[in-house]
């Protein structure tokens, strides 16, 4: 069985990879500076912004990508293979550049009116939100289509043949077999959201008690030659994860389908 | 406006010394002033792309030459804050065993500066280097170079995570991780330039008194205590105790073609 | 009840031209086709879940292919039944009542009386995922009744089941439809399944209507070769019309030298002499002659002398491979088995066999 | 139709969200500056040396996560949940987290050992390729797995009953089948790697004509404060990556399965 | 050829303990069992892609349970057949022999009369996705045939396939068993199907072995109520033994106060009076008396008087649910169209019945 196991070992070798990575991060903390470094006020601000704006953020990206989802699973439209393409923007954009090109683009004409008339984004809360709802909706996106796509339509098809509207069918019969899916599709997201640095320092600043989210705070602990903050930073923002990770990974299915 | 609100740009390295002041600043004043922090050079680059903020206060003086010449901040609103003294740094308690420069030029010693066309201390450090070795030595330090960092701060935390063994930077980098690095002084006459650092008015700024009430805060007495505090010199004077005393501050040095990268 | 006309279905490959089909009130109407040929989207188009090309569908009074599913008031069994697995089935049947905001009150004994019918008293509380196949069969059939539909589609509801459950549905489907006479459209690919249920039934072949007609008008009047062929018939052959005999009330039709005497009712229309037609012999329908026992006169008509090829036992039947000598035509016989235990047959042996007129039908 | 309509429309509205984005970008650059920073050889050289590590770190990834996603797609094993759960490690972990865990690993005595007696991955070539495998291999093998998961596996069944080893039946039939979905995941990891920011500018350093790739490149031009530049790189870098994402749709499938 | 000992599986929920099977070269086996209950993974196992909990299985005379799949030389067509889609018609169909590294030079004569056997001459050089389903079925039976494996295992070959296909697949089964006589084991939940092709079966219900034996030893001599029930039968009664006549040969069966008159060799064992026992009434052997027409002395123990509740029209036969007047006993009566039509019945009418000897069968 020499096949079973170099295929199981190479998929063991990541774990203990990542695995290895974790450890030595909680080898090198210290417990004293931890307990100091977490409860200090500005760590603790960092904590509360990361979740409630990774928190809003996802409800946005939920709020347009659970339809976009359902339109990309269920039905055909002209212009479809794009919008999917585009959902990977995120992807292949380095973070960094994602925040510069909103920058760039607050620095266009249409960028300046929006700010002028509307809300502040730049160096702002909402610039935050902004740039956690770029990095995570196209992969919300992605993630929540490929929960539909496990419900049958027929489930749909029969509930409309019985006198439910679409919006009906829809949210007492798809959104109820896919919530487990959809839930953890979220959950992810949120995580991803709450993690995202590159395009939040960009474009929302890295402003100590206004836009200092957790990994920006990694990144001024480090860049301040904090390293024992950073390290205590990363552990928790590792911990919040893990804990959305085990989340996710607790939200099995409920219904065997048939 | 009945709540001002200044918006400052500053390098993240003298962070805990501009928050400091900061609150201070607010507690005197009632103005609240909101900073971005981050590489000196990267918040000029969102100062530029979103033409906003009052003041700029990088941690480098390199950008703050590059700011001018873009006029992005008033010239003459330029005012010197601290001052700083280039020397060798090295992981707590000297493990490889460096005491001078020339030490540097020993075979597999791993050495980071910061990138000299983008940093200041970059720049002194080549200096420092042009200045005081022969070409052998020269050429031998340059192979145990492994890293240019974009930032100063980056040379730091190359030091404090042991990635390399000794970087050429400010004296006053002991002081901000003093569980892992200690600095070891250059002799007077090694020393080219002393370094500083200064802050400008920025030319987006709506609220120019507020901006220059900050900036003549942080050169009082008040303001200059919360760098002290963080070991940093704030009168030339202080410098000078380590330099000959006709040592330069500031001003050009030309980057010699050879270390020019691109 | 219902009325298509002229229904158009393009996509991709698939292409579907001008389908019309008509049930009557009540009727119990098979839609038969091989697989693939677009049963299941001509349900999806009548429900309004596939928007086709062209075409007109009338329910009752109205013209429906503008309204939306939910306003059809057309139930629907799909293939996998697709019970909400988050609904007990209690709650899946009653999900038709209370989605159209009907008052459970005035359903309550109807949906009563279906509950008794199909036999799921039991089970009101349990989930989906708890119930066994026919199980899940009769709660499906039951939900789709439920909101008394003016049509009920039913997507091959008896394939892919194990035959003790599947007789036990084709019962359940007789008796409510005895029971409630509610209109039904159902698709197959299996022509007994239709036989045995279906008032009428419509024949649908490479995207055209082959035939169209009861029960036993099908069966014993094939239309085509290609409904012969979907139906499983054998014993074709290719001949062609020599005389007619018997004031022409019958035709001699001659395949490979040898002379059938056919009865002009097996054909609809007017065959002239020298016509090409196909004749089918009905393998049931043939009777092999015990040596010395006579014959009745009108089986004297149609009597082969022929060799036997092949013995096939089927359990409930055995099947003969029969060879006439002259001409070499072979036919497949059937006989019950208690015949065949008093006939003595062998491979090899030879016997005389008679053609009942009702063993035979020609189609053009 | 008003259901279908707020569906797609949603799709439409990420569509053209990330849409804008790149416009902005396009609309604020200058054509003689694109070609000046185009074709400086510093640009050149952080073009070559994101094509090179990323192809490397790809390929490092497919070495190992082709095995692991076969092992989690068709063999139950005792930790394969934990080892599924670790995959999305990098997904939950900031970059620049990730980064600063490098650090703190070579920090550690095993890290030190490594790079005493091995090779030196920071600020070094190999801390690029480091950085990048740990930021794609998750992704890289839960997309593979994803290819092998729609590859019956009877295949390999028949192909064993009719004689293969398991590996011979791996390579002469599911690798031959699933080998668009294997591209596109290749692809896909491709260029996140090459987009990859955080972690390897914090791992190996932004050392311009040694370790400065495309995003570090991206990141010390803003960092210089030369935003010309900027613009510029970040156009090549989404170029690059539209380019690997049309490659991935273009590999539709060949073969229809029965 | 091949032997089953012990086997054991436990797969989540799923419990199968000690089946065991033996099958004897070139014969045509069918393992028969409903949906679900394990057959699939019976064949897995025997494959070696299942590892089973216990249990030995030997092939000839090598036990092979320690042996990976390719080294066991078993030939595997599952249900959903698994061409190989980038590989074409021919290269599949070579891929066994190219696998094994045997020359291709020694298989030409038995590949090139296998491919003529299957009709496929035509088809080599087309990939699977251009095939039909029976082009289909017949590629894969054709591939797993090359390699002259030692035996053949089928997953439901005929199930899920249109009647006309169905028909075809199964008249090429039986020709290629007959022309190579490879042995195969062959799993399906279709009695039909099985009775068909197979030489033997094992009929396999609720993890339990349930009768094995010839088909016909099945068919006409289910071991029980199960076994009866799987296969569909109808007609099922408990009874009491109570008197024994003839010099034991024949036993007299009390249901519902009336006596059936029962050859002992409808029982393989020894039944003392006062035993219940399960009788079955085969439909197709049940006669309708026709009024006048004089009996058979055999036939005159078992007549009973009753009245016709129901006719259904079957197509190729009729079936006539029968009540007696005593003891109000149904039974189902099935009869051919020719009978039928000679015998004219109705619903409601008073008829007498006559059971033919072929027609009784007792169970525990
Ligand atoms: N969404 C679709 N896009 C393209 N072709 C389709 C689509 N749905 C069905 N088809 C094709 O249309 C044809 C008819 O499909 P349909 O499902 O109606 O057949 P069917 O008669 O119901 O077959 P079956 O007996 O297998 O259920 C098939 O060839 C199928 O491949
Ligand atoms: N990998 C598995 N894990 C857990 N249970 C399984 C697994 N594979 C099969 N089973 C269960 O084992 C039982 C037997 O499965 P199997 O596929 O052998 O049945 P079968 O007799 O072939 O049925 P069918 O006629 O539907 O093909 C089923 O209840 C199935 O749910
Ligand atoms: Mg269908
Ligand atoms: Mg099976």
């Amino acid at each position: 069985m020499t096949f079973r196991y170099t295929m199981i070992g190479a998929a063991i070798f990541i774990f203990i990879f990542y695995f290895v990575l974790l450890a030595s991060l909680l080898f090198s903390a210290s417990l004293k500076g931890f307990w100091e470094s977490l409860l200090h006020p500005s760590t603790l601000f960092s904590i509360r912004l990361s979740l409630i704006a990774a928190t809003i953020a996802t409800l946005l990206a939920v709020a347009i990508g659970l339809p976009s989802a359902y339109a990309l699973s269920r039905f055909e439209f002209r212009g479809k293979r794009i919008v999917d393409t585009f959902l990977e923007i995120p992807i292949i954009m380095s973070p960094i550049a994602l925040g510069a090109s909103f920058l760039v683009f607050f620095n266009t004409p249409i960028g300046e009116t929006i700010q002028r008339k509307g809300i502040f984004f730049v160096f702002e809360f909402p610039g935050i939100l902004l740039a956690q709802f770029a990095t995570i909706a196209g992969l919300a996106t992605r993630l929540m289509k490929a929960s539909l796509d496990e419900i049958s339509p027929r489930y749909e098809a029969v509930a409309r043949s019985l006198g439910s509207s679409s919006w009906q069918a829809f949210y007492r019969v798809t959104l109820p077999l896919s919530f487990r899916g959809l839930l953890a599709s979220v959950i992810l997201s949120w995580a991803k959201a709450a993690g995202e640095f590159g395009a939040t320092v960009t474009l929302a600043g890295a402003m100590p008690g206004k836009t200092e989210t957790m990994p920006v705070a990694i990144f001024t602990a480090l860049a301040s030659a904090n390293i024992e903050k950073a390290i205590v930073l990363i552990l928790i923002l590792v911990f919040l994860g893990l804990v959305a990770l085990y989340a996710v990974r607790f939200t099995g299915k409920i219904y065997r389908y048939d | 406006s009945s709540t001002r609100k200044l918006l400052l740009f500053a390098g993240v390295a003298s962070k805990p010394p501009t928050e400091e002041a900061i609150q201070d600043f607010r507690r005197k004043t009632g103005i609240s002033v909101e900073v971005v922090f981050g590489g000196s050079g990267f918040v000029l680059s969102q100062m530029k792309l979103t033409k906003r903020g009052d003041i700029y206060f990088p941690a480098s003086s390199d950008f703050m030459e590059m700011a001018k010449r873009e006029g992005l901040v008033f010239t003459e609103s330029e005012r010197r804050v601290a001052y700083l003294i280039p020397s060798i740094n090295v992981q707590k308690g000297n493990p490889r065993g460096i005491h001078s420069l020339k030490d540097l030029t020993r075979e597999g010693i791993r050495i980071a500066i910061a990138n000299p066309e983008m940093v200041a201390i970059g720049l002194y450090a080549v200096e420092i280097v042009e200045k005081n070795f022969t070409p052998a030595e020269k050429e031998r330090f340059r192979r145990n170079i492994v890293n240019y960092t974009e930032s100063f701060e980056k040379t730091v935390n190359a030091l404090s995570f042991r990635a390399v063994d000794t970087v050429i930077g400010w004296k006053v980098f002991q002081y901000w991780d003093p569980e892992r690095i200690e600095s070891i002084d250059l002799r007077p006459e090694e020393i080219p330039r002393i370094g500083y650092i200064s802050i400008a008015i920025s030319r987006f700024t709506k609220d120019k008194p507020s901006a220059q009430r900050f900036v003549d805060f942080l050169l009082s007495p008040q303001g200059k205590s919360a760098f002290r505090k963080y070991q940093y010199m704030m009168e030339i004077e202080e410098a000078r105790r380590f330099t000959k005393p006709d040592t330069p501050v500031g001003g050009e040095y030309v980057l010699p073609k050879e270390w020019k990268t691109r | 009840m219902i009325k298509i006309e002229g229904l158009t279905i393009l996509l991709g490959s698939f292409h579907l031209k001008d389908f019309r089909i008509e049930i009557a009130e009540g009727e119990f109407h098979f839609l038969l086709g091989p697989t693939g040929s677009g049963k299941t989207l001509i349900l999806e188009s009548i429900i309004g879940l596939h928007k086709p090309k062209k075409g007109k569908i009338w329910i009752g009074e109205k013209e429906v292919q503008t309204l939306p599913p939910e306003q059809r008031e057309i139930s629907y069994v799909p293939q996998d039944l697709a019970l909400f697995p988050h609904l007990s089935v209690k709650e899946n049947i009653l999900y038709g009542i209370r989605a159209k905001n009907h008052s459970l009150k005035t359903y309550e004994e109807y949906v009563g009386s279906l509950v008794q019918v199909m036999k799921v008293e039991h089970l009101l509380e349990r989930y989906p995922a708890n119930l066994s196949g026919g199980e899940k069969k009769r709660v499906a059939l039951l939900r789709a009744l439920a909101p008394k539909p003016k049509l009920l589609l039913l997507d091959e509801p008896l394939s892919g089941l194990d035959p003790s459950i599947k007789f036990e549905i084709q019962q359940l489907l007789k008796t409510l439809h005895t029971s409630f006479h509610p209109t039904v459209l159902c698709v197959s690919h299996d022509f007994e399944e239709a036989y045995l249920l279906g008032d009428k039934m419509t024949i649908f072949i490479d995207g055209k209507v082959e035939q169209v007609g009861k029960r036993d008008d099908v069966f014993l009047k094939p239309r085509s070769k290609y409904v012969a062929y979907f139906l499983g018939l054998k014993n074709l052959y290719r001949g062609k019309v020599l005389t007619k005999e018997d004031m022409d009330r019958r035709w001699i039709l001659g395949i490979n030298g040898l002379r059938f005497s056919v009865p002009a009712s097996a054909w609809e229309g007017q065959a002239e002499i020298g016509k090409e037609m196909d004749l089918y012999i009905r393998p049931e329908e043939v009777m092999i002659l015990r040596e010395g026992k006579s014959v009745k006169e009108s089986l004297k008509r149609n009597i082969f002398e022929g060799e036997i090829l092949d013995i096939t036992n089927r359990g409930r039947h055995h099947t003969v491979l029969f060879q006439t000598i002259e001409g070499r035509i072979p036919f497949e016989i059937s006989i019950p088995n208690y015949a065949f235990r008093n006939l003595d047959l062998s491979v090899g042996k030879s016997v005389k066999v008679a053609l009942r007129d009702e063993s035979l039908w020609v189609m053009e």
